[in-house]
């Protein structure tokens, strides 16, 4: 079996529901929201307008439910979808819409664009116009366990290390535990010391917590290219390793879209709500924090600048603790402009960062430039973030833009000026 | 047909006919649209929904941060034309009499000189919105024939009622005629075309505000 | 050699002083709705005036045209004019009756061919070969194509001739139609009003008697100098409806202060006449100095322009497709609503679960 | 039972305060204006206004009555009056029946109405030529 065009159709159809009638109902065609969508803004180009990234979607809404495009069909008045033109959007839908979702925020007519977006990537993606990359990512997930093809015993050897760097010993598989906690690939390879962080701050709280071998991933790249069938899979394994080991929480990591995968569309994909709570970082740290649980030793003295990934404060609604915590451990904050859920993505997420072809990362970069502006309007050169994407990606970017600036992760922060 | 005639027409048959229509298609796009419905949300809401889509619908009443400053023209041109609209349809005594004829409800209106300025401010807003959609690029973009066939939809009736109040271009019955035909044709095309909005812009507000809310954020 | 029949001879015979003629002329201005400065030019062209022979021809009709005339409260002037014009035949006036007054219809007609001036009053019934309304075995409409024929121009004089009236009014039932439906070939005033005002008739007589030509007309060939402006341009009550304030019935607080009857039914912005300025019995008056709205008896059809007390932005009938569009409206709503939901689940059942192979063409 | 015993209650309109005699009143400066630079006379139609009840009345006792007032009878009554303002004359004319067939306001130093007309003064003096042409009567 293979994709085809039929296939993805049939997905829309599936897909079209009634807040996507009515979202295409009262579209005025005002064109605000490509001021909200950092690929207009950086680019100027209107075909990054967020609702006409949609046009296919759209096409399919009125031929398919609507009694004047159905009549319209089949009097040859309006065109049937083609391969060639979901070719032709498979780059405003991927590669330039990091589902950052900024533009439901600013749509007079109250249009959850990004709502919709995340329902045409699912027909793009069976139709067989996912960007290479993002195939290969999901294919990686699904065969090895990991888009990054990061494999147990990686992961073990990472285990091994911040146990002898911390002195402290991480639980794996320990039934009965209270939280069982998550990684990204990205952590395990990049950032690795998040795990020693972590351990640092459950020995301090005495809370019983562990790993799992078989689910340690928390990404989905099934989310991010738009299947949900393949989603669906990749969270049926942390839920059936939660379930088993009877946790009751399971820690979504400094990762954006894995919250979001987990927290709002799994119960979704699952097709049922779960036995677990799923909490991300820093919602528990705040909850501690509040708690008193959280006593910092000393502050950083650096000014930061916050980065707030979209998937977690804007789409996830973490919105408070992030700065709560931020302040506990810093002496300086400055706000970045449009902070919080008004914050610009870094350019890379809903599976952008995965996408290697020259265009679209000429594009990301592009798309970075109002980031930089923000960074540098705030006058600090640290930044703080916690989503390991974002963190790769602006990373990158500040390489590309030879920026002196640095970046950390705020539960690593934190893990290190918490009081012995 | 005679001037009279011609009026007599629009007010009688013409009137029947159009609101006939637009609650035909009215009643028919609504059911299209909202009987599509929407799976539940599985996932546990960080916090209920509540009036989350309530506080949508006015919040989305508001310019965004900055929107005002990033796009001055549509921002104001639209708040000017959309209240200038909701002025002269709703606050000028003859337009209240014919609601007060067909529903029954009556309320005080404004006297002429300042409906006369709030149209000519009205339509001046509308020739504004007309240029950016050509000027702007996005604008024009996103602009199909539906865009300007709406737009001459909307300035007709304002232009022809003014024209029609202030005696100008076609004696006063053959201009009251082309106005109300005008509205007539606006409230025939409502539920068909973008212009449908005017309604829907409650739901999908709404349903923003409620699959937000849940998780928390205010949008 | 002086004309005997021109006026200023005629007057001057009766020993009328030039004052008294000057006098007169400012009558006359004011009669014809021309500026008042105009007095010295119609003084010259009355000096030059002949005396036409006039026919008057009395159709579908009330009388109450030639009453409104009669009953003229500035007789003298209009007796003048009349003193100027020949009458030579009008079926209510005429003392002769039967055959010599058909016959001096008809002498009036040989003796006066191309030149005589026909007034009609009543409109003219065409169903049913006219039989509706005769005169001495005539048709009306017989009688108005054999008189039009040697008319120098023709003055429909009420809406009934000008512009069919209230025969004309649904269902018309004879078929009625304007002088203007059935004569295409002359020159026609129309000078409308159920009836007409009296010092209108006759300023455009005293026009045509003046000048020897009829007045300008408007659209619907009405004497501009009278039906230019509608009521509502020219009523006193105009400052009300500016202020938006209107009586909303005869008996308020609105009513009795005077208030604009735009809500009440008043027809005065789509109606173009003089009563405004002109107004009726010797200057009283008006129907809206009198508290009543216009009816708009001016302007064609006005019988069936949607009820006298009916605002001119209410509906002029009830809407009755309401409840049938609505109900079309659910069942299409609910027709296409099952077929959506059908087309959904077809969609669902078509489902393949998508493997990552699934994902490559 | 006859009329009187019906009580009717007579209510007279008030005035209405709806602008025209001012507005007339500019015009009528305007008019006076025009009087003193150009000389030109202006004649304003009091028949062709739309005035509210009561404003006719208003207008008149505004302007008032001056020095000069004049009755001309010819086909009937004609009632000149200069107002309080010198140079504005209201002319009023009314046919034998006594009803008003113009009403009249003229802006300039003597209506043309008032002024002796050149054929009736011929007329005059041939009738007093006539008369002078006449046998003397004989005193016996």
């Amino acid at each position: 079996m293979s994709a085809s065009l039929q296939r993805g159709i049939n997905v829309l159809k599936e897909m079209i529901d009634a807040p996507v009638a009515s979202f295409f109902s009262s579209c005025v065609h005002c064109g605000l929201c490509a001021e909200a969508c950092l690929f207009y803004t950086e680019t100027g180009d209107p075909k990054y307008t967020p609702i006409h990234k949609l046009e296919p979607l759209r096409r399919v809404y009125s031929q398919e439910y609507t009694l004047l495009g159905r009549v319209g069909k089949m009097l040859g008045l309006s065109k049937a979808l083609t391969d060639d033109e979901l070719e032709t959007w498979s780059e405003l839908v991927y590669d330039s819409c990091t589902m950052c979702g900024r533009c439901s925020l600013v749509c007079p007519v109250g249009n959850d664009i990004v709502y919709m977006v995340r329902k045409l990537r699912e027909g793009m993606a069976v139709s067989g116009h996912a960007p290479k990359d993002l195939r290969a990512t999901t294919r990686r997930t699904i065969e090895i366990g990991s888009p990054m093809g990061v494999k147990w015993p990686a992961v073990q050897h990472v285990i091994q290390r911040q146990e002898t760097e911390t002195g402290l010993k991480i639980p794996v598989d320990q039934q009965g535990a209270e939280i069982m906690v998550l990684l990204s690939s990205m952590e395990v390879i990049n950032y690795p010391e998040y795990l020693g962080a972590l351990a640092k701050i459950f020995h301090k709280t005495g809370t019983r917590w562990t790993l799992s071998s078989k689910a340690i991933e928390a990404t989905n790249a099934g989310i991010q290219i738009g299947a949900s069938d393949l989603a669906r899979e990749i969270v049926a394994r942390i839920v059936t390793a939660a379930e088993g080991l009877g946790v009751k929480k399971v820690l979504s990591p400094e990762c954006g879209h894995a919250y979001m995968a987990l927290r709002w569309e799994g119960p979704n994909l699952m097709g049922r709500p779960f036995k677990f709570e799923v909490v991300h970082v820093l919602e528990l740290l705040d909850e501690w924090r509040r708690a008193g649980k959280l006593k910092v030793k000393d502050k950083f003295k650096t000014p930061v600048t916050l980065h707030d990934p979209c998937q977690i404060v804007r789409r996830g609604g973490v919105l408070e603790a992030p700065e709560l915590l931020l302040e506990q451990v810093v002496s300086e904050y400055r706000p970045m402009t449009d902070p919080n859920k008004w914050n610009w993505c870094c350019g890379g997420g809903g599976g952008t960062s995965a996408i290697h072809e020259p265009d679209a990362e000429q594009l990301r970069f592009k798309a970075f430039q109002v980031k930089k502006r923000q960074i540098e309007e705030t006058g600090v050169d640290t930044v703080v973030t916690f989503c390991a994407n974002c963190r790769i990606v602006i990373e990158e970017a500040f390489d590309h833009y030879g920026m002196n600036t640095k970046l950390l992760g705020l539960t690593e922060l934190l893990a290190q000026h918490l009081e012995d | 047909m005679n001037a009279m005639q011609f009026l007599a027409w629009v007010r009688g048959p013409g009137l029947d006919i159009s609101v006939g229509i637009l609650l035909l298609g009215v009643i028919w796009r609504l059911l299209e649209i909202y009987t599509l419905g929407r799976k539940p949300d599985l996932a546990p809401a960080r916090r209920r929904a509540g009036a989350s889509g309530w506080h949508t619908l006015y919040r989305r009443s508001l310019p965004a941060p900055g929107g005002l400053s990033r796009s001055p023209i549509s921002y104001v041109g639209g708040y000017t034309f959309h209240i200038g609209l909701a002025i002269v349809v709703f606050l000028f005594a003859p337009h209240i009499l014919l609601a007060s004829s067909l529903v029954g409800l009556s309320w005080p209106g404004l006297p002429s000189p300042v409906i006369d300025g709030v149209t000519v401010i009205t339509l001046a807003a509308m020739l504004v919105m007309l240029f950016d959609r050509i000027n702007k690029p996005v604008k024009r973009y996103l602009s199909t024939f539906e865009d300007y066939f709406t737009w001459a939809l909307t300035f007709l009736p304002v232009l022809t009622g003014y024209l029609a109040v202030k005696h100008l271009l076609l004696p006063y019955a053959t201009m009251l005629a082309v106005h109300i035909l005008c509205v007539e044709l606006l409230l025939i095309a409502l539920p068909f075309t973008k212009l449908f909005h005017a309604i829907t812009v409650f739901g999908s507000r709404w349903y923003n505000g409620q699959i937000n809310g849940r998780r928390g954020v205010p949008v | 050699m002086a004309d005997p029949d021109t006026l200023e001879k005629r007057l001057a015979q009766q020993g009328i002083s030039r004052r008294a003629f000057l006098k007169f002329c400012t009558a006359m201005a004011t009669l014809m709705a021309l500026p008042p400065g105009t007095a010295p030019a119609i003084a010259a062209a009355l000096a030059k005036a002949k005396r036409p022979s006039v026919i008057w021809l009395s159709f579908q009709e009330c009388t109450g045209c030639t009453e409104s005339l009669t009953r003229s409260y500035s007789p003298t002037v209009e007796s003048l004019i009349f003193d100027m014009i020949s009458l030579d035949y009008h079926h209510t006036l005429q003392a002769a009756s039967g055959f010599g007054a058909e016959k001096s219809r008809e002498d009036a007609m040989k003796e006066s061919y191309g030149k005589y001036l026909l007034l009609v009053d009543g409109s003219i019934p065409t169903k049913d070969g006219g039989i509706y309304s005769t005169i001495a075995g005539t048709t009306n409409l017989d009688m108005l194509k054999q008189a039009a024929k040697g008319a120098a121009a023709i003055i429909s004089v009420g809406t009934c001739a000008a512009f069919g009236g209230i025969p004309k009014a649904n269902p018309n039932p004879t078929g009625a139609v304007a002088v203007s439906d059935i004569v295409k070939d002359k020159p026609i005033v129309n000078i409308s009003g159920c009836p007409p005002i009296p010092a209108v008739i006759t300023g455009v007589l005293a026009h045509y008697l003046t000048f020897g030509a009829l007045p300008e007309l408007d659209s619907l060939n009405r004497p501009k100098a009278f039906y230019g402006e509608t009521i509502h341009d020219r009523c006193y009550r105009r400052p009300f409806y500016d202020q938006g304030k209107f009586a909303k019935t005869f008996d308020d607080e609105g009513a009795r202060n005077g208030w604009c009857l735009f809500e009440l039914g008043c027809k005065g912005p789509v109606t173009h006449n003089a009563c405004a300025t002109t107004k009726w019995n010797g200057g009283a008056g008006f129907p809206i100095e009198a508290g009543h709205g216009c009816l708009g008896c001016s302007e064609p059809d006005f019988w069936d322009a949607g009820g006298f007390y009916k605002a001119l932005s209410m509906p002029a009938t009830p809407l009755t497709l309401v409840t049938g569009a609505a109900v079309t409206g659910a069942a299409v709503g609910v027709g296409i609503s099952i077929a959506n939901r059908m087309k959904k689940g077809a969609a669902k059942s078509a489902h393949q679960t998508a493997t990552f192979t699934d994902l490559e063409k | 039972m006859s009329l009187e015993n019906i009580s009717i209650k007579v209510e007279t309109a008030g005035v209405f305060s709806v602008g025209n005699v001012n507005a007339l009143l500019s015009e009528i400066a305007a008019g006076l204006a025009k009087v003193i630079a150009t000389g030109e006379t202006t004649v304003i139609d009091l028949q062709s206004l739309p005035f509210a009840p009561g404003e006719y009345e208003q207008l008149r006792q505004t302007l008032g009555q001056g020095e000069v007032t004049a009755r001309i009878e010819a086909i009937g009554t004609s009632e000149v009056i200069e107002t309080r303002c010198p140079g504005v004359w209201w002319l009023t004319h009314c046919n034998i029946e006594g009803d008003i067939v113009a009403d009249v306001i003229e802006i300039t130093a003597i209506p043309e109405i008032l002024k002796s007309q050149p054929e009736d003064v011929c007329a005059g003096l041939d009738r007093l030529n006539a008369m002078l042409s006449q046998p003397a009567p004989r005193n016996d």
